[in-house]
């Protein structure tokens, strides 16, 4: 049983059963806060730009140019790119492309899966300005409306060689510390779940995933 | 070899009982949709008794965009670019398809140079999709090795894509009409060049992963499909030819070039897993085989498109009609209906997926051990987008 | 389980040996394929702003902004195309369909930002770092979106048509009409350059649809003479058709003469539907040529009572008088002015303003008076001798070929000059039997004649000379001949940049003798019927009028347009002064109820 | 080829028979023998391989058009059923007991376009979409731009202009066709 918190700062769940109210958290996401010395941070930061955990979660077609990153050609592995198959051991979510409504749900519950510090990349250009499917009924168009994203490629596909270019410009922004993605998702917090449930009608989830 | 693939009563297909989950005895388990195993979001919703698989529930629209709709919004030169998209490992079956579709509907004569460039384009995609897939097979069950040089090596050949068609994934080379460039210079050499390496890989594949004993112990036995499932399951491509039948659109029915090359029909007789991925090996190599004869025989110069109205207010006449080719796994089909507009009034894409992964997965997977479902799944040569489209 | 089947899997580490083919760097390492599908560049000053990027992108991804000036090639929309990669699916339809062939694509593929909003830049304009790249995709060889050939128009034969006055070109058929209406692009650049501004991608959008009442409708919105310019217009339009840029332009001037054809005048009325509501005001009009039947049009339109005052037989002044009816035939002329007349203009022939009717007098009958006299006075050719009888002026033969009389001008034919008026004379000469030599004094291609003109006299069998400067008529034996003494001209070069100037060669002089020399050097306007007062007032310079808005001439009631006020003196520019006028005198008339014309100017794609 | 249609046309009101090319024939039936007759081919006529089932609308008769397309492979013809049903009373009989695969198309059927097949396998499950509270999104009436752009929304500072009245008001502003 997951300890419920008072309810004058709490979620309210309310897509959930009575029964199920029980089993998830009712609590909300805190921020990160960096270490107060400057020294460590740096050290934090700079082992966390060289161990970037990629989920395997192809949530588009870009999942296809992500594939030959991990091969010999492209080794993304030199550059500490490893993939996981869950959201809880990885630290870098890759958008590929589109997301259609019900993969968005699962983005989303991926994504508060993952531990802190976590960043995002949003592969080619749907995410952007919805792309190819600007009018489709079923893909949303402005994907830093649901999920805060550190840095965009464009490209369709994007080529693997600029995904290897969009990590290393990813590490040197974790470096300068200026990934700052997940506090933004926690600081907007009400506003991007506002945008969510705009768009997700089955809500059938707890308001926070952890 | 004569196999009876009439519908014989005993074959019942209806939904099997749910199991009564609040008996304590199962487990419900979620696979998916972010399965690293498979190309595509797919998720299957698995009852387990002990390891065993109980029942299986197929749950697919992950990756759907609505294409089918978005096509009846835009004009038919549009839609060449937007089809491709449909299949990511195999975009160019459906610029040929959309492509040939129209071409039938609207009377134009594609030249003969466009004919084999465009059968040499889907070879060489039949090529770079069954390298993946050898790749996926393998790393389904346990072999990280195989992947890693297949993929590396479908790098190489969409090096050739990118010369030819100027993008490596999305080629929209095959438009309406024949294609939009001939070969660049040099491209026979390279593209030889390329076979050459890829025939030396499918040896040592065929060393390394097929005499492989791990392969060989969970691939045999799993996941039979027999003759008399075939046609009512819908089941094509590789996945029926393996239980014996010799159907291959290419063959049957031939399309484009393929009534002058030189090729048979490649059939097996073991439909287990293990079989059906020899059979795609052993499609591999008359892949590469195809290639060289499309290399041999290309015009060098002539036409490549055929005259072609305005594009920008191009409409076709009232028709319809189906067009089907021979993809990696099975037929793939453009159900094409106009009427005389701008716009397409309606097109249904028919993806082979759409029955190995839903009616044909669900079957199969009951009694199949956990662990051996993903290699299943890939066996079957399912690929989500085409069934959601 | 055998021995073979455990040892195979250890071949794996015979690929230890192999040479790795890691790329170390690879974005520098690997750029994309010679013709890869990357960012795109936009040469700007090849670029003419026809947005049919813009209409063919599926993803809406390109729009059309105005972009600072270019040297760029004429009829440029000053649009240029900007791109939103969060839309563009690098298709490449766009480098396809592009009519100036000024787009194309790099095979740069690297853009990486923090800011989504950033996605954005106008090719060519912006400065990226591929906009100078030599790689990329460009369309290949042979490959078309469109069809750049234009559909022959039949045409006479050169030995049929020299035989009668018969129409050369013998118009579309439905199915050729429709495949040319095919090749437009809808872009509208050639509305702008239009005099009249007709909305031509629209008209030519009614030929698709076979819907060709709503075609006429369109053209009588900006021009009432849709037969006549179907024939003879010069069409500027053309001439920045972008689809002729790398190919043929869309013939827009016979697509305007098919729909017509495809209309019968008795079918008129009902169609164009004018309603018109009687204002009370009176208009006069002086001249019955394209520019005054034009305002007629307009003015009678807007309800006001419309006289037109000609000084000539029949109304249509140059269009009558000027074009031969193997261009124009009166039937198609008649239809025009036929439908102008029949909404209740009064044309009254035979009267000359000055001697019928004093000027002084119509400022005082008339609310407002238009005035487009036209060109009528045939310019002198300031040689000696050239008031010989058998120097005949170009414009009095077509006028006496079309009104039927014999211009007399025997077997041996040289005309002078190189206008339209000079190839209409020749090729009319040519009909009557006469031996054509036509003395130009610069090049061929100087020629101010319509290309075409010059062809088709050439096929028909005139000899054009040029470079030959007349020097002096002399008279011959007989009297009915005549002697022209002329001389060879080098084109020299102008040092202040202007044209080439011919020099004449004195030692290199000949001297032919022909039936009669044909003068068409050009024409003058005459304005005696002005009083010396008025001629001052309304700032007359060299004969013509510089007219201010509205073509409104310094005297507030008094209009000017056609020949006489504009510099282009041909029958479109004359049909939108007329039109423009009426514009102005409706202002003056009912100044309350004056809108000038506005649309919105929204561009969200459709 | 014509001893079949001729059979069919003996025992069913089939109409509209259609040779597309050769290899390829359409054929129309009313709704309630549809079922019987597309047994009848797969059973007798060799037609065993269903290539897919879909549904054409056209809304400007009011009437959804079903097509069962079927493939003979010994004969190597595909024939394609056409079924017209009212869109009114969009409701067809199931086939699920034909082929194995024939319950998913009608599910995918039900889903975007609303069709009710009584009796066919989990048909009101959700098939592609999710949480799906607007008209089935393949009926023609149902405009996908417009929902798109009112439920996802697009990037500002997007403007573009059409170079003709882009023209016009650059350059002849007060000349050019008067409204009307």
């Amino acid at each position: 049983m997951i300890k419920t918190l008072g309810t004058e700062d709490t979620l309210e769940n309310a897509g959930l059963t009575d029964e199920e109210q029980q089993l998830f958290s009712n609590a909300r996401p805190r921020a990160y806060e960096p270490y107060p010395i400057k020294a460590v941070e740096d050290f934090a930061n700079w082992a966390r730009a060289n161990s970037l955990w990629i989920l395997a979660f192809g949530t588009g077609c870009g999942a296809i140019e992500l594939r030959p990153l991990m091969t010999a050609r492209f080794d993304a592995n030199r550059f500490g790119v490893a993939g996981r198959p869950t959201p809880r051991q990885s630290s870098v979510f890759i958008i590929g492309g589109y997301a259609s409504v019900k993969t968005l749900k699962r983005i989303i519950r991926s994504y508060e899966q993952m531990q802190g510090p976590k960043f995002v990349i949003a592969l080619g250009i749907c995410p952007i300005n919805g792309g190819m499917y600007f009018d489709s009924y079923n893909t949303v168009n402005r994907f830093d409306q649901y999920i805060p994203v550190d840095l965009y490629i464009t490209g369709c596909m994007p080529r693997p060689e600029v995904l290897v270019a969009g990590i290393m410009e990813l590490q040197n922004k974790i470096k300068a510390g200026r990934c700052d993605g997940a506090n933004r998702y926690v600081e907007n917090f009400d506003w991007y779940k506002a945008n969510q449930k705009k768009v997700i009608k089955n809500w059938d989830m707890p308001d926070y995933n952890w | 070899m004569t196999l009876s693939t009439g519908h014989s009563a005993a074959l019942d297909f209806a939904q099997p009982e749910p199991p009564d989950l609040s008996s304590g005895k199962y487990v419900k388990l979620w696979q998916g949709p972010q399965h690293p195993g498979i190309t595509g979001n797919m998720s299957l919703e698995l009852v387990l008794d002990g390891d065993t698989i109980v029942s299986c529930k197929t749950h697919v629209g992950y990756l759907h965009r609505g294409f089918e709709k978005l096509m009846e919004r835009r004009s038919f030169i549009q839609n060449f670019t937007v089809v491709c998209r449909i299949a990511v490992p195999e975009p160019t079956f459906n610029e040929y398809l959309y492509s040939h579709a129209v071409e039938e509907i609207s009377g134009i004569e594609v030249p003969e140079r466009a004919i084999w460039l465009r059968t040499m384009n889907l070879e060489l995609m039949r090529l770079a999709s069954f390298l993946m897939w050898i790749g996926g097979q393998s790393g389904a069950f346990g072999q990280y090795t195989v992947p890693n040089w297949t993929l590396a090596y479908r790098d190489y050949v969409l090096d050739l894509f990118e010369e030819m068609t100027g993008a490596r994934i999305y080629h929209m080379y095959i438009v309406p009409g024949g294609v939009r460039a001939g070969l660049p210079d040099g491209f026979e050499e390279r593209a030889r060049e390329i076979m050459k390496g890829a025939e030396k890989l499918l040896d040592q594949i065929e060393r390394v992963m097929f005499n492989n004993v791990v392969f060989k112990a969970r691939s045999k036995g799993l996941g039979i499909i027999t003759p008399d499932m075939v046609d009512p399951y819908g089941i094509v491509g590789p996945n029926a030819r393996a239980c014996g039948l010799a159907r291959d659109i290419r063959k049957d029915e031939p399309y484009l070039a393929y009534d002058r090359l030189d090729f048979e029909t490649i059939s097996g007789n073991e439909a287990d897993a293990y079989g059906r991925a020899y059979l795609r090996l052993q499609e591999t190599r008359q892949s590469i085989n195809l290639i060289r004869q499309c290399l041999d025989h290309a015009p060098t110069d002539g036409p490549f498109q055929a005259d072609m109205p305005n594009v920008l207010h191009w409409k076709v006449p009232a028709g319809e009609t189906y067009v089907k080719a021979e993809c990696t796994r099975g037929e793939y089909g453009y159900y094409m209906v106009t009427d005389g507009s701008e716009f397409v009034r309606r097109v249904h894409v028919r993806g082979p997926s759409y029955t190995h992964a839903i009616a044909v997965m669900e079957r199969l997977a009951v009694g199949t051990n956990i662990a051996d479902i993903a290699g299943l799944m890939v066996s079957l040569h399912t690929y989500p987008p085409e069934i959601e489209r | 389980m055998n021995l073979r089947d455990l040892l195979s899997p250890f071949f794996v580490w015979q690929r230890a040996f192999e040479k790795p083919y890691t790329s170390i760097r690879p974005t520098i390492d690997r750029p994309g394929a010679p013709a890869y599908r990357g960012f795109h560049i936009n040469v700007s000053e090849e670029c003419v702003g026809c947005g049919s990027c813009h209409s063919i992108c599926q993803n809406h991804a390109i729009d059309m902004v105005p972009a600072a000036e270019f040297e760029g090639r004429t009829g440029d929309s000053g649009l240029r195309p900007r791109f939103d990669y969060g839309r563009c699916c690098w298709c490449g339809l766009c480098v396809d369909i592009c009519t100036a062939a000024s787009l194309r694509m790099s095979n740069e593929y690297a853009w990486i930002s923090e800011d989504p909003d950033e996605f954005h830049f106008t090719a060519g304009v912006d400065d990226k770092p591929w906009q100078n790249n030599e790689h990329g995709y460009r369309r290949a060889e042979g490959y078309h979106l469109y069809p750049p050939k234009r559909i022959e128009m039949d045409m006479l034969s050169p030995d049929e048509s020299v035989q009668s006055f018969e129409e050369v070109a013998r118009g579309y058929s439905e199915a050729q009409a429709k495949l040319e209406a095919d090749r437009c692009v809808e872009c509208g650049i050639c509305v702008a350059t239009c005099p009249a501004h007709m909305d031509v991608p629209d008209y030519i959008h009614s030929i698709r649809d076979g819907d060709y009442e709503k075609g006429l409708q369109l053209m009588y919105r900006t021009n009432p003479f849709p037969a006549t310019c179907g024939r003879i217009c010069t069409r500027r339009c053309e001439s920045v058709c972008p689809v002729g840029i790398l190919g043929e332009p869309v013939a827009i001037r016979w697509l305007k003469r098919f729909i017509v054809d495809q209309v019968d005048a008795k079918d008129y009325p009902r169609i164009l539907n004018d309603q018109i509501i009687e204002s009370g005001h009176r208009v006069a009009i002086i001249g019955a040529g394209p520019g005054g039947l034009s305002a007629a049009y307009y003015l009678r339109k807007k309800g006001h009572a419309v006289t037109v005052f000609e000084a000539g037989e029949t109304a249509g002044g140059m269009l009558r008088y000027g074009v031969p009816s193997y261009r124009l035939p009166d039937a198609d002329l008649d239809k025009d002015i036929a439908y102008i007349v029949s909404l209740g203009v009064d044309i009254r022939y035979n009267t000359r303003i000055g001697k019928d009717i004093d000027f002084e007098q119509l400022l005082q009958d008339y609310a407002a008076v238009f005035l487009s006299t036209g060109l009528s006075v045939p310019s002198n050719m300031r040689i000696q001798g050239e008031d010989h009888a058998r120097v005949l002026s170009g414009l009095q033969v077509l006028a006496d070929v079309a009104s039927g009389r014999d211009p007399g001008i025997g077997s041996r034919v040289a005309v002078i000059g190189g206008g339209n008026v000079a190839m209409d004379a020749a090729r009319v000469s040519r009909r009557l039997g006469a031996e054509v030599t036509i003395l130009y004094r610069r090049r061929i291609a100087d020629m101010p004649a319509d290309e075409e003109e010059i062809h088709e006299s050439q096929e028909e069998g005139c000899n054009i000379v040029p470079q030959a400067i007349p020097v002096e008529i002399i008279a011959a034996d007989k009297p009915q001949q005549v002697s022209i003494k002329w001389g060879e001209a080098e084109m020299v070069q102008d040092p202040t940049g202007g044209r080439p100037r011919p020099v004449l060669q004195e030692d290199r002089m000949h001297t032919d003798t022909y039936d009669c020399i044909i003068s068409a050097i050009g024409q003058g306007s005459d304005l005696d019927f002005l009083s010396k007062e008025n001629q001052q007032q309304l700032a007359i310079e060299w004969g013509k009028f510089t007219p201010g808005e509205y073509q409104q001439s310094a005297l507030q009631k008094v209009f000017v347009g056609g020949d006489v006020a504009n510099r282009t003196a041909d029958a479109i520019s004359a049909i939108e002064d007329g039109h423009h006028a009426a514009r102005g005198i409706e202002r003056l008339l009912n100044p309350d109820g004056f809108t000038a014309t506005q649309t919105d100017n929204t561009g969200e794609p459709a | 080829m014509n001893e079949l249609l001729e059979r069919l046309q003996r025992h069913f009101d089939v109409n509209n028979i259609n040779v597309l090319k050769p290899g390829m024939t359409t054929l129309k039936i009313g709704k309630d023998s549809a079922e019987i007759l597309i047994r009848e081919l797969r059973d007798r006529e060799g037609y065993t391989h269903l290539n897919f089932i879909t549904c054409i609308d056209y809304i400007e008769d009011g009437i959804f058009t079903l097509v069962y397309m079927l493939h003979n492979y010994d004969s190597k013809h595909t024939l394609g059923v056409h079924v017209d049903i009212d869109r009114e009373h969009e409701e067809m009989t199931s086939i699920h007991t034909l082929w194995a695969q024939a319950w998913t198309y009608q599910r995918e059927l039900r889903e975007m376009y609303g069709i009710n097949f009584p009796g066919s396998p989990r048909l009101d499950e959700d098939f592609c979409l999710e949480g799906w509270d607007q008209i089935p999104p393949m009926r023609r009436e149902f405009d996908t731009r417009v929902f798109s752009e009112e439920r996802f929304g697009h990037r500002e500072g997007r403007h573009s202009e059409v170079p003709r009245v882009h023209m016009k008001m650059e350059l002849y502003p007060k000349r050019g066709g008067d409204e009307e």
